[in-house]
């Protein structure tokens, strides 16, 4: 496969005043439309660690959360961002890609019922009805959440809302919504007045995986091991960037999507709040860095819970840089 | 009997031919899986597939189709026969047809919450259109000249819209609705992303977030059976109903 | 005899993109209950139009049309048969002759009962089944015949019904026309090109012309009835034919 | 004149009942917004709208349309000429309406990165069929008598072909390419889920996931006017090039 | 003269899920070249059909039909006006009668020419643009009835070219027709159920009668050329006349 598709103009990124070298274009597909967390990329062009390194950025927005995966799966971009666990269950599939850096550290797709509810914790939702978009992780997270809180998890309604997760739950035709974030939908849900209650799903039971990180093809991390140190390189300073500098580096992003789509300051703000600390592990492993604890971790769990039926092997998952 | 015969080695040599070039060109199976790994996930999961989903979504399907006939028939004719319907409704049912889905779900949501009906309703906006450009298209299509002679019978509306416009439509109408009974799949597929917890469409999704290509083209490929049984039996039914419309010269 | 149908002062002008053409003006007819009245006239000069006018499909431009005594809806009180056979493909030869009948509320079966009663008379009975598009052009002509037959109304208005039939057939169908005529009562309005078939058949004859203004030239025919069978070898016959004949063909050539 | 003027005042009306009702109602804006903050949404991103992201879509819908028009005509042609058209063909295109995009987005992204081919390429495949079936049903249509009056001048397929058959086949397919042109809307919108950074469908999407229910409505606005202008134009043409169709007779 | 067509042993039969119904069985007939032959016949005997054989649209059942001397091929060198006049809503009284000169690649305008050149002598000047629709039914045939002449063939099938016409409109066609016949030097088979027209045009007359088996009863017309207009009131051709009559009447009364 080779590199990155030509892009079709508005994505691709770089400074570009006057720099005589040729740049190396690179592609990464984010797992969404860009929004708080992919400041750091941004941070990255704006500052120019991608041109120090001789690189150029081409942004590219997936048409489905698994796309991401393929697409760098089948050498079509470089890199994609991505759900640890889906690394794990593409690679279940025979889908050769590695996990390179986790971003965001922590699961931010907590379980959330409204605060005027009776949900005071999830075994309350025990006879209830919850929104999912029909991930089979969803299904994974929930079980673990409410038999670890000592309910009943067939007692519980699950219902695939795919695009309608907020819907859902504001007009009442779901209890609990299990899907969303707590950098988003739970912004927007107390921004537009329906408050949220989130259950972690760590203190339930579920391994403390890596929501967003970084995945490349295996052969991608095999032949071009500089470009892939290069990109994690830029990538952290990117982030150191954007934690010292966080409002510019909101701003900046809120400017370049001004020209397309009109974010929310206020909530991206929140987002990001939310976001800035679950990057790093409180401190004791620096952004990036990644363990084999936390792979083997989490596929012992997805094997229990029959989210994958072949063996994975977690040092296979990802690299070491 | 040999047309059949045909369709089967055509049939089989596509098969063929798509298996070689998948393999040929190493195509990744989670892209496009070939016909054996598809024939494969479908005979491992038959019993799911068959009896779990395959009914939910057509239940959906026949439901929501039928639905759409009569409501289309019902504003075709308002649109045809009325001043105000051609000026305000066929507007609004063009509009109709320009909506996302995605913005009118959390409406559909609040309405019909998760029951059939949502899937339903999406099934009927999306099959709808269609028949009612079919239906007023078709009785348009009118010969005056025999609306003329019923009335000097002393026919009364009913009687012509009954005797004349409508076998004079129908081979509009049919159009349409060989489109809308293709469309009606996609559209209870469609549906129930709206919120579900069985169906096709459902499983559907399910599959391709566990990237199991070969599971989701598995249904794709019922679903494409679904739309083939409709399109033909749609068209089986045109044959038999306007005779004189096929009907080749000698 | 009262008056069942009367034109007066009437204009009618086709008014096309293309062109306007003007059929009648200031013109004034009737035709009287029980009456057989023919109209013949050169092709294109406006019959076809008279009729659909007679019929109620068309409104004058000017002028009154007076039908039954006031009562002045015609549509549905009037059986038209049009030039054109117009047979409907999706209809069997005894649906479209039963037609009429279905749409005054007579039951199917019934209707169709009636149908195949008459068939034999027209030399339909082996096709009361087919489509019309099976039939040949002078029995896709009797069907459309039959059919305004069975409309059953006082007046009926018969646009070149026998055009397409041989004489024989034709014949046997003017036969069959003057017999039914005779027992049922009605008023017959017959558009035909065929002068021999007008006085044959008719009590007064009306002579067209293109651009009719005023009333139409009428003959009245004076020969009793039952008219034989060898009629037209008579010496008035043959006179009254010629006397036609010249006030039809002088017409065009004054024109010209 | 006194038709538009109908129209204006009945969508005025429609306007003001819907604002009542959801203001009434307590209807959330972010299910269903009001149509002055709809308006308002409409004023504050008007040039963005309308000078960034409707030229784009717009671009694809036509290219798309226009494309899709070419390929339908063909389909329809081999369909209807060719035995193996109708036995094959067919069933590829039925088949291929009943696939959800989702299942071959990776497909159409390997094949056409994230170029405009791409959203042509969906547009095409939600805008074909109808043409294709309107095309079919149109040249099935041909009255044979007059094909036979054709063949005894000595006229050859081709001749028989654009002077019998197209005439008699255009409403059925314009029937077709009316559906067809209001689904052009959608598809280009759909088509830019693949993968875009502009155009109405990225726009009304990220919308839609960021709760601004009364910015995507806004978007939806536009496609509806689109989708408008579209169809309009569509039966403006039908009208001029079939008129013998349309003319009533006095 | 040569035979110009040329039916040997045919059969013909419509085999329709309702009922088989023969037209032809084991029948003979031939068309000499530059003559002009009629066919009369019943309503429904068949003569259309046997049109439709001869302009190659059917094909028999078993025999052989041969065509300028072997050239089997009859599409496209036979020229026919079907019954039914067969106009294009879509084109106008113009174009629809240029068709046939489109077809043999005459640039359109020059067809149009042509076709001008012609409409006068039809009575159609006023309506060359006009559409079918706006045409009475005798304007539409003549509309037809041109497009047929245009065609050039060296075989003219007429089905009843005049049936919708008055007597007058009828002479002045007739008159035209057999100007025209004469001057081109084409073979004319011509449908009428209107004798006298039979005898006045043609060389020979065929009599057919319904399921015609063997050959058809002909007549000899043997009257000059050119034929005088008051050929009809001598005593041989009320005689002819009579004869053929007869042998129509008589061959349906046997029937029955
Ligand atoms: N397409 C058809 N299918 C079946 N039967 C047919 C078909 N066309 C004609 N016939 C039958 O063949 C017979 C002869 O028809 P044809 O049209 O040749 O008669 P014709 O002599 O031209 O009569 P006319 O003088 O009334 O036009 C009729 O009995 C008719 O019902
Ligand atoms: N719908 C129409 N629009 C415009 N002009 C028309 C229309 N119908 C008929 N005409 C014109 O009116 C005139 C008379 O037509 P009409 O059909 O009444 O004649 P007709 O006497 O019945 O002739 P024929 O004996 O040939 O049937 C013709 O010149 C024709 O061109
Ligand atoms: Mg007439
Ligand atoms: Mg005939």
């Amino acid at each position: 496969a080779c590199g990155s598709n030509p892009s079709n103009g508005g994505a691709t990124e770089g400074k570009g005043n006057g720099g005589a070298t040729e740049l190396k274009k690179v592609s990464i597909m984010l797992d969404w439309y860009p929004n708080a967390v992919h400041s750091i990329l941004y941070a990255g062009i704006d500052q120019g660690y991608f041109e120090e390194k001789g690189l150029e950025l081409d942004i590219k927005i997936p048409a489905d959360t698994t796309d991401p995966l393929k697409m760098v799966a089948t050498g079509d971009v470089d890199f994609a961002m991505n759900y640890q666990p889906q690394v794990v269950m593409a690679r279940a599939e025979n889908i050769p890609v590695v996990g390179v850096a986790p971003i965001v550290r922590h699961p931010l797709n907590w379980l959330m019922a409204p605060e005027d509810s009776d949900v005071e914790s999830p075994k309350d939702l025990e006879g209830k009805t919850i929104g999912y978009p029909a991930i089979p992780m969803n299904e994974a997270l929930v079980k673990t959440i409410i038999e670890t809180d000592g309910g009943d998890s067939s007692k519980v309604n699950l219902v695939d809302v795919n695009w309608d997760l907020m819907p859902a739950i504001t007009s009442g035709n779901a209890d609990a919504i299990s899907g969303g974030y707590i950098n988003h939908e739970q912004v927007l849900l107390k921004k537009n007045g329906h408050p949220v209650r989130a259950f972690n799903p760590v203190e339930y039971g579920v391994p403390d995986y890596h929501e967003l990180m970084l995945v490349t093809s295996e052969k991608l991390a095999e032949e071009q091991a500089d470009l892939v140190k290069d990109f994690v390189e830029v990538m952290t300073k990117g982030f150191e960037y954007v934690q010292a500098n966080a409002d510019e580096a909101l701003d900046k992003l809120l400017e370049r999507q001004d020209a397309s789509f009109p974010l929310e300051k206020d909530v991206e703000e929140e987002s990001l709040s939310v976001l800035l600390p679950l990057m790093t592990s409180n401190g004791e492993a620096k952004f990036g860095s990644q363990s084999v604890e936390s792979w083997a971790a989490v596929i012992d769990w997805m094997k229990e819970q029959e989210l994958i039926e072949v063996d994975v092997d977690a040092d296979a998952c990802f690299i070491k840089l | 009997m040999k047309n059949s015969r045909l369709l089967l080695i055509i049939t089989v040599a596509f098969g063929l031919a798509w298996e070689g070039i998948v393999r040929l060109l190493n195509v990744p199976v989670f892209i496009l899986p070939p016909p054996s790994r598809i024939f494969a996930a479908l005979g491992k999961h038959w019993e799911l597939l068959l009896f779990t989903h395959l009914p939910v979504t057509l239940w959906e399907v026949i439901l929501g189709l039928f639905l759409s006939i009569v409501i289309a028939v019902g504003a075709a004719m308002l649109i045809h026969f009325s001043e105000i319907g051609e000026r305000v409704l066929y507007p609004i049912v063009i509009a109709s047809q320009t909506i996302p889905i995605v913005a009118l779900s959390p409406i559909l949501i609040m309405w019909f919450g998760y029951s059939i009906w949502g899937k339903v309703a999406v099934t009927i906006l999306i099959t709808f259109f269609p028949i009612v450009v079919g239906g007023v298209d078709g009785l348009r299509a009118t010969n005056q000249e025999w609306v003329n002679l019923m009335k000097t019978m002393g026919a009364n509306s009913r009687q012509i819209f009954f005797k004349v416009q409508i076998p004079q439509a129908l081979p509009a109408f049919f159009s349409g609705l060989k489109v809308a009974a293709t469309a009606s799949v996609i559209g209870a597929t469609i549906g129930e992303w709206l919120g579900a917890s069985a169906g096709l469409g459902f499983f559907s999704r399910r599959a391709s977030h566990n990237l199991q290509a070969d599971l989701l083209f598995a249904t794709v490929f019922l679903l494409s059976i679904a739309g083939f049984v409709l399109f033909y039996t749609i068209q089986w039914i045109e044959k038999k109903s306007i005779p004189w419309f096929y009907e080749e010269k000698k | 005899m009262a008056t069942l149908l009367k034109f007066d002062n009437i204009s009618f002008t086709y008014d096309s993109e293309r062109e306007r053409t003007t059929i009648l003006s200031q013109h004034d007819c009737e035709i009287k209950e029980n009456e057989f009245v023919s109209l013949v006239g050169l092709s294109g000069c406006g019959k076809s139009t008279v009729v659909k006018l007679m019929a109620g499909l068309y409104q004058p431009t000017s002028g009154e049309i007076e039908f039954n005594g006031g009562a002045n809806e015609r549509l549905g009180h009037v059986s038209l048969m049009p030039q054109q056979d117009m047979l409907m493909p999706w209809r069997t030869i005894t649906e479209n002759a039963a037609l009429p009948l279905e749409i005054q509320g007579v039951r199917i079966k019934e209707a169709e009962q009636q149908v195949h009663e008459y068939l034999p008379s027209f030399g339909l009975e082996g096709v009361a089944q087919a489509f019309p598009d099976q039939l040949s052009g002078g029995m896709r002509q009797r069907v459309s015949f039959l059919r305004a037959m069975l409309g059953g109304h006082h007046l009926l208005l018969l646009d070149e019904p026998f055009s397409a039939l041989d004489a024989f057939t034709r014949r046997e169908m003017q036969l069959w026309l003057t017999d039914t005529w005779q027992e049922w009562g009605r008023s017959i309005f017959l558009i035909t090109h065929d002068i021999e078939e007008a006085i044959f058949l008719s009590d007064r004859i009306f002579i067209m012309e293109k651009g009719q203004t005023g009333p139409f030239q009428e003959i009245v025919v004076p020969f009793e009835r039952p008219r034989p069978n060898n009629l037209h070898l008579t010496k008035e016959f043959i006179e009254l034919r010629s006397k036609i004949t010249e006030l039809l063909f002088k017409k065009e050539t004054n024109e010209k």
